[in-house]
């Protein structure tokens, strides 16, 4: 018997420390295959004793397997980026909805990322990488703290070969030669094809909704910016209530929401 | 049930008790006790509450001798949730994975539920069905629910339509009439009435009928001067986000929880992680929570909703409101519980006509 | 070596803090203080103005090994004021939950702070590190008492359940009978305590004490009864003030009793034992006798003897009491507040609590006095260290330290229950 | 990994707290076998020098002498943990955090001249920085063992914050408020007791300190519940 609430063994197959204060990891079942995902799904790890905690998925492993960036924030992901190659954790899900890939077919895409923002966007930007005959124009965009808290840097590389990438920060060091201040800058900056465009965003949750204002004057439709939402989590089910934004439960019914739906809940303060 | 048989008269009700115990089942049903009606096992009639009867108003809560009734209180603190989706249960314990422990479900014969308890578990099936845990507790019970001839002046379940007369969702239920004190008793399910017709029973009359009508007419009746109209609820509420009428609720709220705890559909939970200090083994554990608890939604060390008009307005918009967009029903079933146990006596139907 | 001074910082396995100062010259001790530095808390001054409800829940916080101890002497002296008498099952609950304080803070005391003393341990639980099943058998017994008055009081320490009156929830019979299941295995190990520590090395020392204590013509006295001392006196509470009159001396924030004028007398458990131990119950005279242990006992160092009697008896009684139980109509008697004076005392583990309360007429407190049993005693203890140290002050110092400190823990005393009294001196001023 | 060091350190108070160690009569043992006791006045004579892991604080500051202690303690412990009411609190001077109920309660003060006195017992936190406070006139057993075994694995302890009725309901009590009329400070006040005086046919009275997001103000105002409320702050 296995309910929804107990989680399933995985073992840590690889853990990489990253640049930017996150460690990286690639979890495996112990037993039998992982479950399929779509971009934007997250799970729920379980620290052993200490806690629970959703954490989205930044992709496939090379042998399978979910990878998965964390940053320390608190107690459980404290713990979790303390956890070496060959621990055991528990996992449920995926879960959540995805970004839709099929609603960008054929158009110009911006993806926007703040800070760890990047992780979820991972799978969103392989995707798009690996078919860009079937998209227009792609830019992404990235925003970090500082310099060294870009996440990803060796791939941003590569993607460049398909994207028009920017990335700010916000607290440049002595080498750094890019734009400085707030992402939504760089939203100005672009050339944007309203009528063919559509954005997928993921940040913190001020970043996101100043991207997506950016973009909606812009001309961009707000249905057609996907962005994920944060809420406090215990479940991933539906069932445990502290998710609750408005009408929805962000576990099931997001974390990937369309701006048109999310703007009008954001907007109410303490919603 | 393809037919509904006649309703049938019953003259004692601990026959039905030992039945449904020999049937295998823990017989749950009212008592009088500190004060209040609470649900405990019962082992004969001579446990339940004759003669007793309550008086609630926002905040109060009395029991008084009253009248020669069984039944003859409304809803009391106690609802079916303790049973369907307890305080608190063990979710796993970890070592090196997960072990789960049996889910705790044993038959229960729950006696004396009302329309609005019947409302609440079909409410509750629809949020928490997909849990088999809830399932399994669920499917554990038998449903001996009771018209409700007394309602509280706390009471409003003809405004939510979900009472006072037991329509669905039972196993058995009953009409308690007097002069001659007797229960008309119908099935609603066939181990029902398989355990009906096992007991010892007399037909009915129309009278019988006549007079079970009437409970229902007098009952409806109590509850008129409360009554409201539900439609535009959803909608005016939602518009309300921004009210000012939230902070003067929340200056008199205590966000002290007590009116989701009662509530009979309020289901969120929280869960607990520790470790054996013996055996270092980890442990997790499930238990009720509420969107009061100021934690309910921290994120990054700071809760969303920090202060009290919001969690009010969540409790409130969530129950006429944001329910209905979720699983197109009300999370309210009328029951008044959280008017009468609300230390502050808040009423949440004055409020919701403030808001409108 | 003409001079010397033995200082211990702070007093270990004493329940508070405190310290100890002895002071020699040329052979003869010229100081000794016991230094109760325990910062004081004004707990009678925090009375006044209060209702007279309130003193059960209040003093119960001057300690926390003894609350018990501390509502049952403000509750006696209340209801004294209010004319209410609690008898039958209540005074019967009363006696329970005092028994199993006196089960709960003697265990401590005789497995986890003194024993270790005569093992050579630094604390109990290291001595558990080689006696394991003996320091087991001290928790399960403390353990007992604990879940006692938790059944009774609602919590082991500061029990919530006592009122001037009685209770606010009588417990069921059958609440009690789960812990009359512990208590049997606990007057099973009361038993074998006895056997063990009348067993240990004890040094030849006798005091001549003068004895003070609470005794009652009923029963072996805990709850009630009048004062009685070794040398004959006896008097109701009510003139405790006329009797016991304590002073503030500078090196601490404690006041030293004396009794008739005379300082330096001795309450406790030697005390309890030398006055009532006749009375003590069937079980606990058979094991005393079984040790050889004469009706009264003047080494202090056997005080722990005398512990693990009164435990035995204490589970002896409470196990008694619990068969013989049956629930009160009514968890309490009904008790309306008039201006006047009450006294209250009872035995707490170390010795006679009195308490004195001045009401007005609305219930409210004018006045406040508490008198803990180890103030009454520091005066004696001083004494006892002197007599100890003088003869041996060709010690090294350290082990003469070690010695006197394992003196100070003979009494087993309160440092926190003293640490309230400075504002005695002030409320005298 | 070495065996970490625990401290217990005491101020002003009743020892009641520290007891509720030593009355975890069942995990004592195991405690001591995953900690080095290093210094416990009450319980042992062996004084160990630091640094410490781990130092509980018990009791409230209320001398100079108090205020260097805490400091040296902060110095030599690598977290610290105040324990109980005293500690947490400082007794009375938890009434700073209701000045709206300021006014209401100074009627109940009889002696204003003693709360200036008491005034100056502050809680170990207004001193140096405190890793967890751990509420309760007393403690509650089971939370100083979460306490020490979220220590021991690294984690923040589970400790709700959430109303005493919480815990009332779930323990299924009858509310004293509701149906007898008893005021009760249990909708203000943070649960760890289990829900205990309810049980027992009492209000509340606060032993737990009032809830982080508390309404004082309206408690205040209802009927008979202001004594029992100051009674709570002048007790501890
Ligand atoms: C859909 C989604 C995807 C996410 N993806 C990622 C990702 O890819 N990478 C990433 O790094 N982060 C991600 N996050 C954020 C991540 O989940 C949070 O950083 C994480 O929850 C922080 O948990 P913590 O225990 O480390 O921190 P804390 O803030 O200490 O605690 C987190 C949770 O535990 C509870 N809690 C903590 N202590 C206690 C206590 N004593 N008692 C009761 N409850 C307590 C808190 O209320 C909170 O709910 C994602 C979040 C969401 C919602
Ligand atoms: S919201 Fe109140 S009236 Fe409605 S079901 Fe819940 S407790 Fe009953
Ligand atoms: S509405 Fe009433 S019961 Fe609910 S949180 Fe506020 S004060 Fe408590
Ligand atoms: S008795 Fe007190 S703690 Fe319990 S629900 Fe009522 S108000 Fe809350």
């Amino acid at each position: 018997m296995t309910l929804e609430m107990t989680p399933i063994p995985y073992r840590v197959r690889s853990r990489r420390a990253d640049r930017a204060e996150s460690v990286t990891l690639t979890l495996e079942p112990a037993e039998g295959l992982c479950p399929t995902f779509e971009p934007g799904q997250f799970t729920m790890i379980y620290a052993p004793g200490v806690g629970e905690i959703p954490i989205s998925i930044s992709g496939r492993g090379r042998f399978g397997g979910y990878v998965q960036t964390i940053r320390a924030a608190g107690a459980v992901s404290r713990a979790l980026c303390r956890i070496e190659a060959g621990d055991l954790v528990g996992v449920r899900g995926p879960y959540g909805t995805p970004f839709d890939m099929g609603a960008s077919a054929g158009m110009d895409v911006i993806v926007a990322a703040g800070g760890l923002g990047l992780a979820p966007l991972r799978p969103v930007i392989r995707e798009l990488a690996a078919h860009p005959g079937r998209y227009g124009r792609l830019t992404l965009l990235v925003g970090a703290r500082t310099p060294s808290g870009v996440l990803y840097p060796r791939e941003l590389a590569r993607w460049a070969r398909h994207f028009d990438i920017r990335v700010t920060v916000d607290r440049p060091d002595d080498k750094w030669q890019g734009p400085v201040g707030l992402i939504t800058h760089l939203v100005d900056q672009i050339a944007i094809g309203p009528r063919r465009t559509y954005a997928y965003v993921c940040g913190p949750e001020i970043m996101m909704r100043a991207t997506a204002d950016a973009l909606v004057r812009r001309g961009v439709p707000a249905g057609r910016i996907a962005l994920s939402l944060e809420r406090n989590m215990k479940c991933g089910l539906g069932h445990c209530g502290h998710c609750q934004l408005g009408p929805l439960f962000t576990c099931v019914d997001g974390p990937v929401v369309t701006y048109d739906h999310a703007a009008p809940l954001l907007e109410v303060p303490q919603l | 049930m393809d037919k509904q048989p006649n309703p049938v008269l019953l003259d004692a009700l601990d026959p039905l008790i030992t039945a449904l115990r020999i049937g295998g089942f823990r017989v749950v049903g009212p008592t009088v006790r500190d004060g209040v009606i609470r649900f405990a096992e019962l082992s004969s009639a001579a446990e339940s509450p004759t003669g007793w009867t309550d008086a609630q108003e926002p905040g109060r809560y009395r029991l008084r001798q009253e009248g020669e009734l069984v039944f003859g209180y409304a809803a009391s603190p106690d609802s079916a949730k303790r049973y369907t989706h307890p305080p608190r249960t063990t979710l796993f314990r970890w070592d090196k994975g997960p072990i789960e422990p049996e889910i705790d479900a044993p038959p229960t014969a729950l006696i004396g539920l009302r329309a609005c308890d019947l409302a609440a578990l079909a409410v509750q099936d629809r949020v928490l069905g997909g849990s088999a845990a809830y399932r399994a507790r669920r499917a554990a019970l038998f449903l001996v629910a009771v018209d409700c001839a007394t309602p509280s002046a706390v009471c409003f379940c003809t405004s939510m339509g979900t009472g006072p007369k037991a329509e669905a969702g039972f196993d058995l239920a009953l009409t308690e009439l007097s002069e001659p004190h007797r229960f008309l008793a119908r099935a609603g399910s066939e181990r029902g009435a398989e355990i009906l017709a096992a007991l010892p029973h007399r037909a009915s009359a129309p009278a019988d009928l006549a007079a079970a009508a009437d409970v229902t007419r007098t009952a409806t009746a109590r509850m008129e001067p409360r009554r409201f109209e539900l439609d535009g609820v959803k909608e005016q509420v939602a518009a309300a986000r921004t009210s000012p009428v939230w902070e003067e609720i929340a200056s008199r709220c205590l966000t002290c929880a007590n009116c989701t705890i009662v509530c009979p559909t309020c289901f969120c939970t929280t869960v607990e992680d520790g470790t054996d200090l013996s055996d270092g083994a980890a442990e997790r554990v499930e238990r009720w929570d509420s969107c009061f608890t100021f934690g309910f939604t921290e994120l990054g060390g700071e809760p969303v909703r920090a202060s009290g008009a919001a969690r009010y307005r969540q409790w409130l918009s969530h129950k006429f409101s944001t329910w209905v967009d979720q699983f197109g029903e009300y999370g309210c079933v009328g029951c008044g519980r959280c008017v009468t146990w609300c230390p502050a006596g808040i009423d949440l139907v004055e409020e919701l006509e403030r808001l409108r | 070596m003409t001079h010397k001074t033995i200082r211990v910082g702070g007093l270990s396995r004493v329940e508070g803090e405190g310290s100890l100062f002895i002071q020699a010259r040329q052979g003869r001790i010229t100081d000794v203080q016991l230094n109760i530095y325990e910062p004081p808390r004004f707990f009678e001054a925090l009375l006044r103005g209060r209702a007279y409800t309130e003193p059960p829940d209040i003093t119960a916080r001057i300690c926390g090994i003894c609350p018990v101890a501390y509502q049952m002497s403000a509750c006696q002296a209340l209801e004294s004021i209010c004319d209410v008498t609690v008898d039958g099952p209540l005074r019967d609950l009363r006696l329970l939950l005092y028994y199993g304080e006196w089960i709960e803070s003697h265990a401590l005391h005789i497995y986890l702070l003194h024993a270790p003393d005569f093992l050579g341990y630094p604390s109990g639980v290291a001595m558990a590190a080689d006696h394991r099943d003996l320091v087991e058998r001290g928790l399960a017994l403390k353990k007992a008492g604990n879940e006692l008055v938790a059944a009774v009081g609602g919590r082991a320490i500061h029990p919530i359940n006592v009122r001037v009156g009685g209770f606010y929830r009588a417990p069921s019979k059958r609440e009690l009978t789960p812990v009359a299941e512990r208590l049997r295995r606990a007057r099973d190990a009361a038993v074998a305590t006895v056997r063990w520590v009348a067993g240990f090395d004890f040094p030849d020392i006798e005091h001549d004490y003068r004895f003070l204590a609470l005794t009652h013509p009923g029963e072996y006295a805990i709850l009630s009864g009048d004062v009685a001392t070794s040398d004959g006196l006896r008097f109701p509470i009510a003139d405790w003030p006329s009797h016991v009159v304590e002073e503030h001396l500078p090196h601490s924030t404690a006041l030293h009793a004396r009794l008739d004028g005379v300082a330096g007398y001795l309450t406790g458990p030697l005390a309890r034992y030398a006055l009532n131990s006749p009375q003590l119950s069937g079980l606990t005279r058979q094991a005393a006798a079984e040790i050889g242990f004469g009706p009264i006992c003047r080494n202090p160092y056997q005080s722990i003897i005398v512990r693990a009697l009164e435990t035995l008896h204490a589970c002896d009684e409470a196990l008694r009491l619990i068969d013989d139980y049956i629930e009160p109509d009514r968890p309490f008697v009904p008790a309306e507040p008039r201006a006047g004076i009450g006294h209250g005392a009872s035995e707490a583990p170390r010795g006679t609590l009195y308490h004195r309360y001045r009401l007005d007429a609305e219930g409210l407190i004018a006045e406040a006095d508490i008198v803990p049993p180890t103030a009454q005693n520091q005066a004696r203890i001083e004494d006892d260290l002197r007599a100890l140290a003088e003869p041996r002050l060709a010690l090294p110092t350290a082990e003469l330290a070690a010695l006197c400190e394992r003196a100070v823990r003979n009494h087993d005393p309160c440092i926190s229950c003293s640490a309230h009294f400075l504002d005695l001196h002030i409320h005298h001023d | 990994m070495s065996v970490p060091k625990l401290a217990v350190w005491k101020l002003a108070s009743c020892d009641g707290c520290q007891l509720t160690l030593l009355d975890c009569e069942d995990e004592l043992l195991s405690v001591a076998a995953k900690v080095e006791i290093a210094y416990f006045l009450e319980a042992s004579s062996f004084k160990g020098r630091g640094p410490y892991d781990l130092s509980l604080i018990e009791g409230s500051v209320t001398t100079e002498e108090d205020l260097h202690r805490v400091q040296h303690i902060r110095r030599v412990s690598k977290h610290v943990v105040t324990i109980g009411a005293c500690a947490t609190a400082g007794g009375i001077q938890a009434l700073r955090n209701f000045a709206d109920v300021r006014e209401f309660i100074s009627v109940v003060y009889a002696r204003p001249d003693y709360i200036a006195t008491l005034e100056h017992s502050t809680p170990v936190s207004a001193h140096v920085a405190v890793d967890f406070e751990l509420r309760g006139c007393p403690i509650d057993k089971r939370q100083l063992l979460e306490v020490l075994s979220a220590f021991l694995a690294g984690r923040r302890p589970v400790i709700p914050e959430e109303s005493v009725c919480v815990e009332c309901k779930e323990r299924g009590n009858p509310c004293v408020m509701v149906a007898h009329g008893t005021p009760c400070l249990g909708p203000v006040t943070q649960a760890g007791c289990g829900a205990l005086c309810p049980a027992f046919n009492r209000g509340c009275f606060g032993c737990f300190g009032p809830l982080r997001s508390a309404n004082a103000a309206t408690l205040a105002g209802l009927p008979g519940v202001t004594r029992t409320f100051s009674d709570f702050q002048e007790a501890r």
